[in-house]
């Protein structure tokens, strides 16, 4: 006969005052199997699990119920309460009576009945647990960093740090990301380049990490502790081990034309290249798509002015195969496609730019070699305006719904390093709000402001339009309350940013949820930010969402504690809510390992008695406990109900259903 | 002795006394002309009561699940929609095809004794298929019916007559294909309003008395353990002692063979009370097409049925109920 | 002897449900079936074999039995059982009768079972002739005469009239009730009809079975005949045969948990047929197929027999010849096991 | 008139919801911190993923009484577990059609995707459905009559 004891919460009004806690303990004593019913004011409080763990003692429970917040919140906290009473942690359940019943309903009456039922259908379910051990099982003590920007970069430094081997997979021929594109960085103003090449030095010399650049990761099997991952590695044509990065095959290729994508496509490189001057590894690499000898086989003049014999037109493709404890999701970012915005006109004006091609103009190692020059004439311009939020906060279909957080302060930054490189410039910056929360932020923009002359302007700009040679931004200025239109001769757009596009794929190989607009999903938004919801995998930097350099490299860093916290242990216990096969019912027709999204399910041939001494032997299926991560989809396929799933078994599912339909 | 029977009883004498397999499975004479039974041959000697006529309407392929158990190699004789099925068990690893060898016979459709009952023959001796005629010979004299007054329901809406597997095929007569749309019972119903469409199944559930044939003859129902004979699944049902009882069996049942279902329309044959159960498989045969693209369960012994696959473009419930939704 | 023209049958039926509940042949869904005759009802007297026999409506397919209710922790036992009200059985064909014999033998015998005994006692049997049997039908096996079945009321009926003949007491009072719609006579062409359809029975293919082999063999001889595996080998485990049988009487019972604190426990058919048949706590005792067949068959013509002074527990109605989607019978295993006896 | 509307007001109908763990059940959640309220007579039941909702549940749901079930899970790509809810998708999709075609009304039975952050779109999926099966009534076509006699008395 079950003992099950159950514990109503009133968290402290939040479910009290709604709820009639008492009569919600008194209704429930009478329930077959109930042999212990009370409420407290706060069950999740050190007194709460002790009035809990008291009773599990003195009235011998066998299963525990207690109504309270949500499952989600601390079903954890009563588990471990009643593990450490010796009673198995998955005979408790929770009835979740605040967030989806004393929240919501106003009804006192009303409340506590459907409270009544609620912890009514938790008793059935708890009746029917049993109790669950976890397995347990090795770690690869290898960690796995997708991306190589600074989120990326960062994060391996501290594992390689700690001990542990770090591959970092870069789909690009260098590491270095967004961040080697800047100029200078906010709110200090040092140059990007000066703090970042350091530490991708760091990378390449340091003996824990592999930097795996053009790769991209292929396939992921396994599990948290256990990754075996599929590494492409393009062709690059040219041997990285022998590639000096002299340049000479650069200086000598004939295709010249290809779009600098280092640069925002605004100059040309050779189709053999190495995208910038602190590239790790400085190694070249050949465009296919621009190849005269890979093209028409007509040329290789590379190949014959390598002094090292870098250069292999016949390299294709390769796949590898490592084995990971712990993943890092490092994929970044990319300005958002603005050609929609037609007000802005940017498409038709070579100098309305966007941000990051700014950046590439005002950086010494750009194509204007740190000279501001506007693209169309190579001038100077005079009179430079900021359109701020162009593409974020915006909710037509062009745009993004949220905030891209970073545009503030980089146009602040971008403001006053005009200002003070050129202090003739006119420089006016359009803007809805100013964002500036941080260290030194808001110091920062009011210098714009206050020291730097930068007109401010609050309002929307509506059209720009070029007359006559200048580009006319035409916009509102709210405070004034007043239309403006100012003669520009360069104008800037603060673009949206967005996930780089193929997170998508990463976070299929993953299991990883992804939000609406593509941002990788935290295991907890304030609680477990750097955790995906799938154990193992770790997210940093902005495909988790927006952030600056600070909070990619802080993240960054977090990801890395939480994989030194994982690879230093030895085994994992796994979850023990996994789905199991009653082998004396199973067909072995393998449509559960058609559905099974983990390849948990495989297939023996296993004997059974028959009776009468004969034995017969079936195919059955058997469901790895380790690789399981509990979803339940193999338990319907299953026509036969052999497969179930331990912690939401059918039978308990059902009973739940029976309950809350009682009326 | 018509011809085809004449071919097939020859091959399965040269089978068996090569010893090139072990046993037969086919159809034995019964006490009538009209009711012949599914059979395990083991020697040239009990072939004798071997016989194909157009009585032979019973599917064979889900014996071989029961007698490759017992050891040995098989030779069965499969009509083209039988052979769906076969497909079908292989997909699910329930036959060995490497202990099978598959002959595909010739049919014409086969013949309801009991529609010829109804049209007053009684003591039938023997049928003679000519044509689009069927000449029934009886005690009583004889009489001429156009094949559909008298083909098995499952015949008159034959989804192909292709075999989708065969180690060897026995065709004397060319087959047709029937021109009828399988799907038109369906659609009828479709066409009703909700009201009716539950008046029309209360009327014909209502008659159900859970006897298991249908569940028992179909192919595709071949779990070692039935969720309605396992007092653990919560779903346990013995005799419709509610009508929701009823609703519930054959919802599940139908829902269970959903997307493995051949179409090959043994549970409307066998079924005591003739509840067009095939009005049930059809509705989600023919959903599946509609909503992922044609499927033909058992046109292949391997690949997934639409219930273990999707695509990210699948209809969403409400579209798909709504019948908004087509696949593109 | 009494006639009513066909064409107002209607109105006897009408006169007999106005005063008790009526269950007869009907026609629903296209299948006939014993049910309770409402005015404006189908009727399928005509039918010559519903699909499910007489037996439903003393021994229904699913019937609680009793009722058990929780009231927090105490649980009490709730007897459901009512009077019966008295009820007509209209048109039960002599097979049917006869199977109610076989039903009451194991029934009413000690411990009588109350449920079926209220039934049984309330009702009044209205029992029919037949006129056309077919192929199937071999109840002139088991010495029943079809143009001439007992009950309370034996009716007959031809293209013009029906005929009604009291047998009992509870035929009289029934008689009674609806006499003003009768008109006196019928004797001859009862006697006729009886006539032809008995000559109909002499030359139907199942008459001449023989039954002997069954009534002069060893129990165990019978059992241990090799050809049992032959001719269970095609049967799928259905419960049809079971399920059309006028005589077999086999439950389950089992529970329904209609809500927290209420427990039906009913009972239901159950079939040998079924692989949980036999099914105790120890594992079954009937591990194949060819097992269960055997038990439907050596009950239906050895067991039975063995214990109700010879009486088999077959009446040769041929449901199970139609309805068995595999084809597979009692003639068969009657003419297989009995043609060639063992010396 | 009168009595009809009061004769609806005094039938409650029970309404279960399916809720995925990872993202409508969070979303649940969501919409009780934010106290978007809806009606008491829903009441949810979690599950790992819409994918381990059974037909076999639905069915036990309507036979002990439900009058209208709903299923929700993360939106299409967005499952926790990676493909369950494309089964999810295509089972229901069948399932729902299927109960249709037997004559249940078929706004008795839903699925809607609702993600974590979807509190508001928990609370007015779930007024809307309450309000439509509150228009149909006592779902009189799939029920255990054993049941309603038993609750009734």
């Amino acid at each position: 006969m079950q003992r099950i004891g159950v514990f109503i919460c009133w968290c402290g009004s939040n479910i009290a005052a709604t709820v009639d806690v008492e009569r919600v303990s008194e209704a429930i004593k009478s329930e077959p199997g109930v042999v212990f019913s009370a409420n407290y004011q706060y069950m999740c409080s050190e007194n709460g699990q002790q009035l809990l763990r008291n009773a599990i003692k003195e009235y011998h429970l066998t299963g525990v119920v207690v109504g309270s917040c949500s499952p989600r919140m601390h079903e954890a906290t009563f588990r471990k309460a009643a593990e450490a009473e010796g009673l198995n942690p998955y005979m408790v359940e929770i009835a979740n009576i605040r967030e989806h019943c004393s929240w919501i309903h106003k009804d006192r009456e009303e409340a506590t009945e459907k409270a009544i039922i609620l912890v009514r259908t938790a008793i059935a379910k708890v009746k029917l647990n049993a109790p669950l051990t976890a397995g347990e099982s090795p770690v690869t003590k290898r960690a796995l960093v997708i991306g190589g920007g600074i989120a990326g970069i960062q994060a391996a430094l501290d594992i390689a740090e700690a001990g542990f081997e770090v591959d970092i997979v870069e789909k690009n021929p260098t590491i270095g990301g967004r961040m080697a594109q800047l100029d200078k960085t906010f709110p200090t103003l040092d140059c990007a380049a000066c703090i970042l090449t350091p530490k991708m030095v760091d990378c390449a010399q340091s003996d824990k990490i592999d930097i795996l650049t053009y790769s991209e990761v292929e396939d992921v099997k396994g599990f948290v502790g256990n990754f075996k991952v599929k590494i492409r590695r393009k062709a690059r044509f040219v041997d990285e081990t022998k590639c000096t990065g002299c340049k000479i095959c650069m200086d000598n290729c004939p295709s010249k034309k290809g779009l600098n994508e280092f640069n925002m496509n605004l100059n040309n490189r050779p189709a053999i290249y190495i995208p910038f001057a602190q590239a790790i590894p400085n190694v070249a690499v050949i465009d296919p798509e621009q190849c005269l000898k890979l093209k028409s086989g007509k040329c290789g003049l590379c190949q014959k002015k390598c002094g090292v014999g870098a250069i292999d037109y016949t390299m294709t493709d390769k796949i590898i195969e490592r084995e990971y404890g712990a993943i890092v999701v490092a994929t970044g970012f990319r300005p958002i496609n603005i050609d929609k915005f037609n007000e802005y006109g940017y498409s038709e004006n070579k100098d309305v730019i966007t941000s990051l091609e700014l950046e590439r103009l005002m950086n010494a190692a750009g194509p204007t070699n740190g000279v501001l020059l506007r693209p169309s004439d190579n001038t100077h311009p005079k009179v430079i305006t900021f359109i701020q939020c162009v593409g974020s906060r915006d909710l037509t279909d062009c745009g993004k719904p949220y905030c891209s957080k970073i545009c503030c302060m980089y146009t602040a930054k971008h403001a006053m390093l005009i200002r003070e490189k050129y202090p003739d410039t006119e420089v006016h910056v359009f803007y809805i709000d100013v964002r500036c929360p941080g260290k030194n932020y808001d110091e920062f923009y009011r210098r714009a402001c206050e020291q730097y002359g930068v007109d401010y302007i609050k309002g929307m700009v509506g059209k720009v339009y070029n007359q006559n040679g200048k580009l006319m931004v035409q916009g509102s200025n709210l405070i004034e309350n007043e239309q403006v239109t100012i003669p520009s001769d360069l104008v800037v757009l603060a673009t949206a940013i967005e996930p780089e596009p193929s997170v998508r794929k990463i976070a299929t190989l993953l299991t990883a949820s992804i939000d609406t607009n593509n941002f990788l999903t935290e295991a907890h938004p304030k609680l477990k930010p750097v955790e995906s919801p799938t154990a193992g995998v770790y997210l940093a930097g902005v495909c988790q969402g927006p952030k600056d350099i600070p909070e990619t490299v802080s993240q960054a860093s977090a990801c890395a504690a939480k994989v030194i916290g994982l690879l230093v242990k030895d085994s994992l216990k796994t979850n023990p809510c996994v789905a199991q096969s009653d082998e004396s019912m199973c067909n072995g027709c393998s449509q559960c390992a058609n559905v099974c999204a983990y390849g948990a399910i495989t297939y023996i041939d296993k004997e059974f008695r028959l009776g009468g001494g004969k034995t017969e032997t079936r195919r059955v299926a058997y469901v790895n406990p380790a690789v399981c991560q509990g979803c339940g989809a193999c338990t319907v396929t299953c026509p036969s109900g052999a497969m179930d799933l331990k912690g939401f078994a059918s039978k308990q599912i059902m009973s739940e259903v029976e309950e809350i339909c009682r009326k | 002795m018509n011809k085809v029977e004449e071919l097939i009883v020859k091959r399965a004498r040269e089978l068996l006394s090569s010893k090139e397999v072990d046993k037969v499975i086919g159809w034995k004479k019964g006490e009538f002309y009209f009711d012949p039974s599914p059979a395990v041959f083991t020697s040239e000697e009990e072939l004798k009561d071997f016989v194909y006529n157009g009585f032979c309407g019973a599917n064979l392929s889900k014996y071989l699940v029961q007698e490759l158990k017992k050891g040995g190699k098989i030779a069965v004789f499969l009509k083209p929609c039988d052979t769906y099925s076969f497909n079908e068990l292989v997909k699910e690893h329930r036959v060995d095809k490497n202990a099978v060898k598959v002959i595909a016979i010739e049919c014409q459709g086969k013949l309801d004794i009991e529609k010829i009952k109804e049209k007053g023959v009684s003591a039938v001796t023997e049928t003679e298929e000519n044509g689009e005629e069927v000449i029934v010979s009886s005690l009583y004299g004889s009489a001429k019916f156009r094949k559909e007054e008298v083909l098995l329901e499952k015949c008159l809406t034959c989804k192909s007559k292709k075999f989708a597997v065969a180690d060897e095929t026995i065709v004397v007569n060319e087959m047709k294909e029937t021109a009828n749309d399988r799907f038109s019972g369906v659609e009828e119903l479709e066409r009703m309003s909700e009201e009716e469409r539950f008046a029309f199944w209360k009327g014909e559930l209502s008659k159900c008395i859970r006897c298991n044939a249908c569940r028992n003859v179909c192919p595709a129902c071949t779990c070692v353990k039935c969720v309605f004979d396992n007092n653990a699944s919560g779903m346990a049902t013995k005799a419709p002692a509610d009508t929701f009882e009823e609703q519930m069996f054959h919802i599940i049942r139908a829902y269970h063979v959903a997307g493995r279902c051949t179409d090959c329309g043994e549970c409307s044959r066998v079924c005591p009370q003739h509840i067009p159960l095939h009005l049930l498989n059809r509705k989600f045969i023919k959903d599946i097409n509609r909503l992922y693209g044609d499927f033909q369960a058992g046109e292949a012994d391997e690949g997934k049925n639409p219930l273990i696959e999707y695509t990210e473009k699948d209809a969403d419930p409400t579209a798909a109920v709504n019948g908004e939704v087509r696949h593109a | 002897m009494l006639k009513i023209k066909v064409q107002d049958l209607n109105k006897l039926f009408d006169a007999i449900s106005e005063k008790e509940p009526l269950y007869m042949p009907l026609e629903k869904a296209g299948e006939a079936n014993y049910g309770l005759y409402k005015t404006g009802e189908k009727t399928a007297l005509d039918v010559l074999k519903t699909v499910k026999s007489a037996k439903d409506l003393f021994f229904p397919q699913s019937e609680t039995i009793v009722k058990f209710k929780t009231e927090g922790k105490n649980i009490t036992v709730e007897d459901i059982r009512e009077e019966v009200k008295p009820f007509v059985l209209f048109g039960v064909k002599a097979c049917d009768f006869k199977a109610f014999e076989v039903l009451d033998k194991v029934f009413l015998a000690d411990p009588v079972d109350t449920y079926y005994q209220a039934k049984r006692n309330a009702c009044t049997v209205v029992t029919f002739a037949c006129r056309r049997p077919e192929e199937s039908c071999f109840c002139k096996v088991f010495g029943i005469d079809a143009a001439n079945p007992v009950g309370d009321v034996t009716i007959w009926k031809d293209d013009e009239n029906l005929y009604w003949r009291e047998n009992t007491e509870k035929g009289s009072k029934l008689t009674e009730s609806v006499r003003y719609l009768f008109a006196e006579g019928g004797e001859k062409d009862v006697q006729n009809q009886q006539e032809e359809t008995r000559k109909i029975i002499e030359k139907l293919p199942f008459s001449s079975l023989d039954l002997s082999y069954f009534e002069n063999t060893e129990m165990m001889d019978i059992f241990n005949r090799p050809e049992w595996q032959k001719l269970s080998e095609a049967c799928l485990a259905c419960g049809t045969c079971t399920f059309v049988c006028p005589t077999c009487q086999c439950f389950d019972i089992r529970e329904f948990k209609a809500s927290n604190d209420q427990i039906i426990r009913y009972r239901c058919w159950d079939s040998c047929m079924y692989s949980d048949f036999t099914q105790m706590s120890h594992g079954n005792n009937r591990t194949t197929q060819m097992q269960r067949y055997r038990q439907r068959f050596m009950h239906k013509l050895v067991y039975y027999p063995e214990n109700n002074g010879g009486l088999f527990s077959c009446v040769g109605c041929g449901r199970c010849v139609n309805k068995c989607p595999q084809k597979l019978n009692i003639v068969k295993v009657v003419k297989t096991l009995g043609g060639k006896k063992d010396d | 008139m009168q009595e009809v509307t009061e004769q609806k007001k005094e039938y409650v109908p029970t309404i279960v919801a399916f809720c995925c763990n990872w993202c409508s059940y969070a979303g649940a959640d969501l919409a009780g911190s934010s106290r978007l309220t809806y009606p008491a007579n829903v009441k949810i039941i979690r599950v790992p993923c819409s994918c381990r909702v059974n037909p076999m549940f639905v069915l036990k749901a309507f036979q002990r009484g439900a009058d209208g079930v709903i299923l929700c899970g993360c939106h299409p790509g967005d499952c926790h577990y990676v493909t369950g809810n494309y089964y999810t998708r295509r089972r229901m999709s069948l399932l729902f059609s299927f109960l249709n075609y037997m004559g249940i009304e078929k706004e008795r039975t839903r699925v809607e995707w609702v993600s974590a952050a979807e509190g508001a779109k928990f609370s007015a999926v779930m007024n809307d459905f309450a309000k439509k099966i509150n228009e149909l009534g006592e779902n009189k076509r799939l029920q255990d009559l054993r049941v309603k006699e038993e609750r009734d008395e």
